[in-house]
């Protein structure tokens, strides 16, 4: 990556009249970026630095046309969550040789990106399994939903549910069909619904489940969106609390539902610190620090759960932090 | 006399650089017939369509009951008591006829539609004009010539009391335009003023109680009762007498070109056609309007194969189960309908010309653009098609400029078997007799002419022989010695001593 | 009504297999929650149906879902604004863009697809501008306003009708009734088919076109509103992301055509039905959903295509049976 | 010529504000990569000009462009077939595609709108089944295949041509030449205009209404293998989604009258071109990007409107001249 440190040599004896720019790049439009965005926007602020959120919201090659593009503008570090990390290797190392390139969210381990900030989805998933296992200690039946399938994150954060539940060793890398049926340890998982981010199709996903299942145990909504949706469809069919809901990420719907005891709880990410930590270690790796990289180059921040007894200090943390960035 | 009902003076128009209309007058009278002739683009249709509120005049005024008035909308010319028909059908072909006849004057109660009262008056109107046909059937189902009936039927639901005509009768048979031409004399003796026009000069001569001439935009002159002849209109109509109108000559008949053997066409299974057609023959097909004249040429072109039976072109048996194969046998088929069959109306007068012809001089698959240009260069003058230019879009000129065009397009071909279907439809009286010399000049040259025509006139005066159609059937053939206008009649209204004459 | 047995056909044929194959399907629940569901749609549906009538096309609808979905929970809960205010605003809101739409067409006779395909464009980014993209919803409130949703009529034991249903009713009613009964809606078959023809009669073509672009963002206006009612929440990215698909789709399934001149309030609910019926078919039979739109694309076309050769048949043996007749007599 | 001037003009408009408003622009980098993207969208609108031009419509294209895009690297990375078999199944695949909904429009009559929705549909949901929803990419390997839409050909110094830049213009010349040379570019625009004179002038309509879906189709197989080898990898789920939508606004900006008969390849490159510079722009010139829609919605209706007034402006002059020129003569 010589181009990028040849510049960067250049304007920072200079005195810095020419400020860094840096751009963190999602994998799509969602309320969970918002809060990243508050995250980067914080950090830009706290370190006197400019930095800006892009979302493609048309996939792999919106994505790879934002970066293009970002280079043509001279970008001095980007951090990128891969849609699809096998197959982008290229356009990282590409962008790599013009600018200081993270990833964060999803990784790209083959590629030349200085650093990988996030948490394991699988071990995520594994967590919000753990949940649906205290909330029916005695078993019963499961159904997943969730936005799609196709993105890596979403694999594996399924896949931990289901590994959990079936008491499974840990492994990321297996992959149980959508349509199989799968029983293990008191836990029957009947399917994984998804709906493209159609909220209506969402809402219809949950509610033909329910027609379809009538004794359905327990639900489990994976992106964000999912759980407010299925919590409509419960209460529209008056099963409210008789059919258990796991949450993943923390929509607002989610948080009121965990204290009025509808939802059981919820896995949370830390979206805000993926964009916080992302903006500054890049801003150091600009500055000429590299010390923020570690050896195994991956920055952890761990999921949490959240239930009832946390939940109302968990929503106080999210409301400051993004209170705080506009 | 009494003061006019309508009158137009000193009207100029223009589009894009053609100046239809110079300054045109005109008084319309309560209780006459006032008959516009002149040739093809004289600007007729576009001076009505001004006193009708379908166009605005670039200047001159309007005159109604004495009053200027400025005629901006159809709507306020019905509110002023003038409705037009137009030249060409303006129907909606997805709604029934009572719709239609009815259409943008609706009778209603708060914008409810009286579906009653459409339904009743449709019939009544639908009776005067002699139309049989429910007011629940789709327009889309009718024919040509039922649907100008159903235009005629709209207009005289009006009550205007200035009913203008513009070529009324072109897709009528004789039958059906002598109903009309009584219910004209009926609504000129209550008083209404009507505008006629036609290319049936005969039909005006009957008719009108004055004639206005149309030339080139301008009033050429004005003809009264006694002095309307079909001399003195053609003279001010082209500047010149005209000789000898039909140009026809009795050929030496050659070889059969056309055998037609056990023909079902699919609008009429139940009916079985036969003929011949000789090498430089020209045969009139008549018939009253629905008789199948139109299905039998689609048939023979292809365009709606025959369910059943055999044609045999020069002796050769031909499959007709597309244009394209009619055509690779030598037939050509000048339909109609030219707005909807015919032409491409925002196309140029070259590409028209050209298209039927394009497959026969490419190179490769590549157009051949010298030839093309030939064609034109040769067709133009030929046929005296009056156009801007080569490249001017066909929709900007006059009926009888356009139907040469199509005449031409298939004349290009050289055909040995040419159908023309009504081929003088909206005529002039100089393209009419153009038209007839191309006729002849092909039957000279040992092609076999068969043409459909409404105009009795017309067949009788180009026929070496004729074939009478009575309900999908033929009902008689004629030579030209019989032929009468009575003996045309008899057979197209089917006596059946000849119905079994005939072979099934 | 004959033009619509096919696609009926079709529609009895895809519930009975789904009944025979799933025991929920005949549930109340799921009938509740089909009917809702369809009559959503059925609205978006009538409104293209109009502009579709006049020989149109709506590409905007899905973008004016999402507007209207993410401005009213926007007005009420982050502006703060008074119900009847909000409503009035999202209505003036969409009846306006079907002005802009139908004067851009008829004053400046810019062609229909491209005015509706930058109103799909615009007005989601106009949602997604105001939103900054975040998802705005009624969380726990407005639970009244919602019932006009979410909301249950008893009508037989056991068995209650959603809410949606009555406003469906409603609007095809009126719809119905209009197109059939008024001489507006004459005017605007006739101008569908054939404008000039309409034109010369003295219809005022322009201001009808004009009126059914209303009708359609309205309509998609009202529909948005009930969407974001029922589901409670609206992305701007991607809420009623290909809405104008399905609904210009159900009511060409009606009997719609595209050149205009033609259709049915009757189909095009038939329409908008069977395309929800088939979704849930889908949810309900399978234990995957991730062909679900292979199996409607399918189901749509084998029904078209099969409708198509029935009547094949029927006029062969129609003209069949003349033939012999006449050669028999 | 004169048709595409307006829309030239507006092209070059937004180029010159951009490169005001942004120093990148005109950087080699940047020229490059809009050419790219140009020229694979071009490909696109080319394809479905032809259908248009017929007076159809196909919206099934951006579902091959998926269908296409994920069985070429499904067929050469996971089931290992030798290359030019691969290619060899794609090239039919499109072209058997674009045969099918050829006949059963001419055939069956089934409206073009409704065969190539259900396309859409199907299409999409064939590749999401065969790859099980999984992405597909070549990884690291096909290096050289994938010069054929990543490579570039020094040009001038410092300036490289994009490849896919060769495949446009070989598809272009072809196109235009075929559509304005030949006689079945002629019988195409002649059918459009009219389908029913085309038949009665023995053009052989329902074998060139064939041929223009087959075009299209295949184009759209084309421009499936260019974008995948330009992206490197394909989800079955948004690949290639809404490109229909972008070539059919491009072909109809580019002068293409969805009613039929009229249309110039030079404009539809035109029109592509524009769209994909306008999405530069916003990246280039914005720091937000989520308007990015609502932006080139507005350009376009601004442009077509602007056009619009323009020619009246220039027509009521012409007018007025002709007035002035006959009353002085
Ligand atoms: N909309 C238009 N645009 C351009 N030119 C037109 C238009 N309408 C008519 N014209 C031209 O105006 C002239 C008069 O046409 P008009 O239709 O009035 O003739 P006409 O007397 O009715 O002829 P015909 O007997 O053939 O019907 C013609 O030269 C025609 O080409
Ligand atoms: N598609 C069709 N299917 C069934 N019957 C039809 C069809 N088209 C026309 N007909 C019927 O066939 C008969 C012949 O119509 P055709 O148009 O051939 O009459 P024509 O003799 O040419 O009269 P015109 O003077 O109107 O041209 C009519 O009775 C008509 O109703
Ligand atoms: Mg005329
Ligand atoms: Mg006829």
């Amino acid at each position: 990556n010589k181009p990028a440190s040849t510049e960067g040599g250049t304007s920072s004896p200079s005195g810095g009249e020419k400020s860094k720019k840096i751009a963190f790049v999602t994998n799509g439009v969602a309320s969970f970026w918002t809060i990243a965005a508050a995250g980067v926007k914080a950090a830009a602020r706290d370190l006197k630095i400019d930095a800006q959120t892009l979302m493609p919201a048309e996939g792999i090659s919106d994505q790879k046309r934002m970066v293009e593009d970002l280079l043509t503008r001279g970008i001095d570090g980007i951090a990128l969550s891969p849609i699809d990390p096998a197959n982008q290797t290229e356009l990282i190392n590409m962008a790599a040789k013009k600018a200081k390139v993270i990833t964060h969210d999803s990784d790209a381990p083959k590629s030349e990106r200085l650093l990988y900030i996030g948490m394991d989805n699988y071990k995520a998933g594994r967590m919000c399994g753990e949940l649906v296992r205290e909330a029916m200690p005695a078993g019963g039946t499961v159904m997943i939903f969730i936005g799609r399938l196709e993105q890596d994150n979403a694999k594996r954060r399924r896949q931990g549910v289901i590994d959990a539940l079936l008491g499974r060793p840990e492994d990321s890398s297996r992959f149980d069909e959508t349509s199989a049926v799968l029983e293990g340890k008191g836990f029957k998982i009947l399917g994984t619904l998804t709906d493209q981010f159609d909220r209506a199709k969402g809402k219809a996903n949950a509610e033909d489940a329910l027609a379809k299942y009538p004794d359905l145990g327990c639900m489990v909504g994976l992106f964000a969106y999912n759980p407010p949706l299925i919590l409509e469809a419960l209460s529209q069919s008056n099963k409210l609390g008789k059919v258990k809901l796991v949450a993943f990420d923390e929509d607002d719907a989610t948080l009121d539902g965990i204290e009025k005891g509808s939802v059981f709880g919820t896995v949370v990410q830390d979206p805000y610190m993926y964009g916080y930590k992302s903006v500054e270690v890049l801003s150091g790796l600009l500055s000429g620090k590299p010390e923020a990289v570690g050896a195994d180059k991956f920055l952890d921040i761990p999921a949490r759960k959240i239930l009832k007894e946390n939940v109302v200090a968990f929503r106080t943390e999210l409301k400051t932090r993004l209170g705080a960035a506009q | 006399m009494a003061s006019p009902l309508l009158e137009a003076r000193q009207i100029s128009k223009s589009f894009a650089g053609v100046r239809a209309l110079k300054g045109v007058s005109l008084s319309v009278y309560p209780g006459e017939v006032l008959a516009v002739v002149g040739e093809n683009g004289a600007g007729k249709s576009t001076l009505m369509k001004i006193l009708a509120g379908v166009q605005r005049p670039d200047s001159g005024e309007l005159v109604v009951d004495g009053a200027v008035r400025t005629i901006g909308s159809v709507q306020e010319a019905l509110r002023f008591g003038i409705a037009l028909i137009h030249q060409e059908l303006n129907l909606a072909e997805t709604l029934d006829v009572g719709a239609n006849i009815f259409l943008g004057r609706e009778p209603h109660r708060c914008g409810w539609v009286d579906a009653v009262r459409i339904e009743t008056e449709a019939r009544i109107v639908l009776e005067r004009v002699g139309l049989s046909v429910e007011p629940g059937a789709l327009v889309g189902d009718l024919t040509i010539g039922q649907q100008q009936l159903v235009e005629i039927a709209k207009a005289l639901s009006v009550n205007a009391r200035v009913l203008i005509m513009d070529e009324p009768t072109s897709s009528l048979s004789d039958h059906e335009a002598k109903v009309l031409l009584r219910l004209i004399r009926e609504l000129r003796s209550k008083g209404t003023g009507i505008v006629y026009i036609s290319h049936r000069l005969g039909e005006v001569q009957g008719l009108a109680d004055r004639v206005e001439v149309l030339r080139d935009g301008d009033n050429a002159g004005r003809l009264l009762r006694e002095e309307i002849s079909h001399g003195a209109m053609v003279q001010l109509m082209v500047g010149r007498a005209l000789a000898q109108f039909y140009p026809h000559e009795p050929h030496e008949t050659g070889e059969v070109v056309l055998d037609v053997v056990g023909l079902r066409t699919r609008a009429n299974p139940g009916k079985v056609v036969d003929f011949q057609l000789r090498a430089g023959e020209i045969v009139g097909l008549a018939g009253l309007v629905g008789a199948g004249r139109s299905e039998l040429l689609d048939a023979l072109f292809g365009v709606v194969p025959a369910l059943q039976g055999t044609v045999r072109v020069s002796g050769e048996l031909v499959e007709l189960r597309s244009p394209r194969m009619a055509m690779d046998a030598g037939i050509a088929l000048v339909p109609e309908d030219r707005k909807h069959q015919g032409l491409f109306l925002e196309m140029g007068v070259r590409e028209n010309l050209s298209i039927a012809s394009l497959h026969r001089e490419q190179t490769g698959g590549f157009l051949n653009r010298a030839k093309e240009r030939a064609l034109c260069e040769e067709m133009m003058p030929a046929l005296r098609i009056k156009a801007a230019g080569v490249e001017q879009p066909v929709q900007f000129l006059s009926g009888g400029n356009q139907q040469k065009v199509v005449i031409g397009k298939w004349l290009a071909t050289r055909p040995g078997v040419f159908l023309l279907d009504e081929p003088t439809r909206g005529v002039d009286i100089g393209a009419k007799q153009e038209i007839y010399r191309l006729m002849e000049e092909l039957a000279a040259n040992g092609a076999a002419v068969l043409f459909v025509s409404s105009d009795l006139e017309e067949i009788l005066g180009m026929s070496d022989r004729v074939l009478v159609l009575h309900e999908g059937r033929l009902s008689g053939e004629l030579l030209r010695k019989d032929l009468s206008e009575e003996a045309v009649m008899r057979l197209a209204t089917a006596a059946h001593t000849e119905v079994a004459a005939s072979s099934i | 009504m004959k033009k619509n047995l096919g696609i009926f056909g079709l529609l009895v044929v895809v519930c009975v297999v789904t009944a025979l194959l799933s025991d929920s399907f005949l549930s109340a629940y799921n009938v509740e929650n089909v009917l809702r569901r369809s009559a959503l749609f059925g609205i978006l549906s009538i409104g293209v149906g109009f502009v579709i009538i006049t020989g149109g096309i709506d590409l905007s609808l899905g973008s004016v879902v999402c507007l209207v979905g993410c401005a009213l929970p926007w007005l009420l809960t982050v502006q703060h604004w008074p119900l009847p205010l909000a409503l009035l605003a999202v209505a003036a809101v969409s009846l306006g863009i079907g002005l802009f739409h139908g004067l851009l067409i008829t004053k400046l006779r810019i062609q229909p697809f491209i005015v509706t395909l930058c109103g799909l464009l615009l007005y989601r980014g106009v949602a997604r501008g105001f939103t900054a993209d975040q998802t705005v919803g009624f969380g726990t409130e407005f639970k009244t306003l919602r019932l006009l949703s979410t909301g249950k009529v008893p009508f037989l034991p056991g068995f209650d009708l959603p809410a949606p249903l009555f406003f469906l009713a409603l609007v095809a009613i009126l719809a119905a009734l209009f197109l059939n009964r008024t001489i507006f809606g004459r005017y605007l078959l006739a101008l569908g088919r054939n404008p000039q023809a309409a034109t010369y009669s003295g219809i005022p073509t322009q201001r009808m076109t004009v009126l059914a672009y209303v009708i359609s963002s309205g309509l998609a206006g009202l529909g948005g509103v009930l969407f974001v009612l029922d589901v409670n929440s609206a992305q701007p990215v991607d809420f009623g992301n290909f809405y104008e698909l399905y609904a210009i789709a159900a009511a060409v399934l009606g009997g719609c055509s595209l050149r205009g001149g033609e259709g049915s309030i009757v189909g095009i609910l038939i329409g908008a039905t069977l395309m929800q019926v088939l979704r849930n078919t889908i949810t309900l039979v399978t234990t995957r959903n991730n062909v679900e739109f292979a199996i409607i694309g399918a189901v749509i076309l084998v029904g078209v295509v099969a409708d198509e050769l029935a009547r094949r048949v029927a006029a062969r043996r129609r003209a069949a049976r003349v033939l012999l007749s006449s050669s028999a007599g």
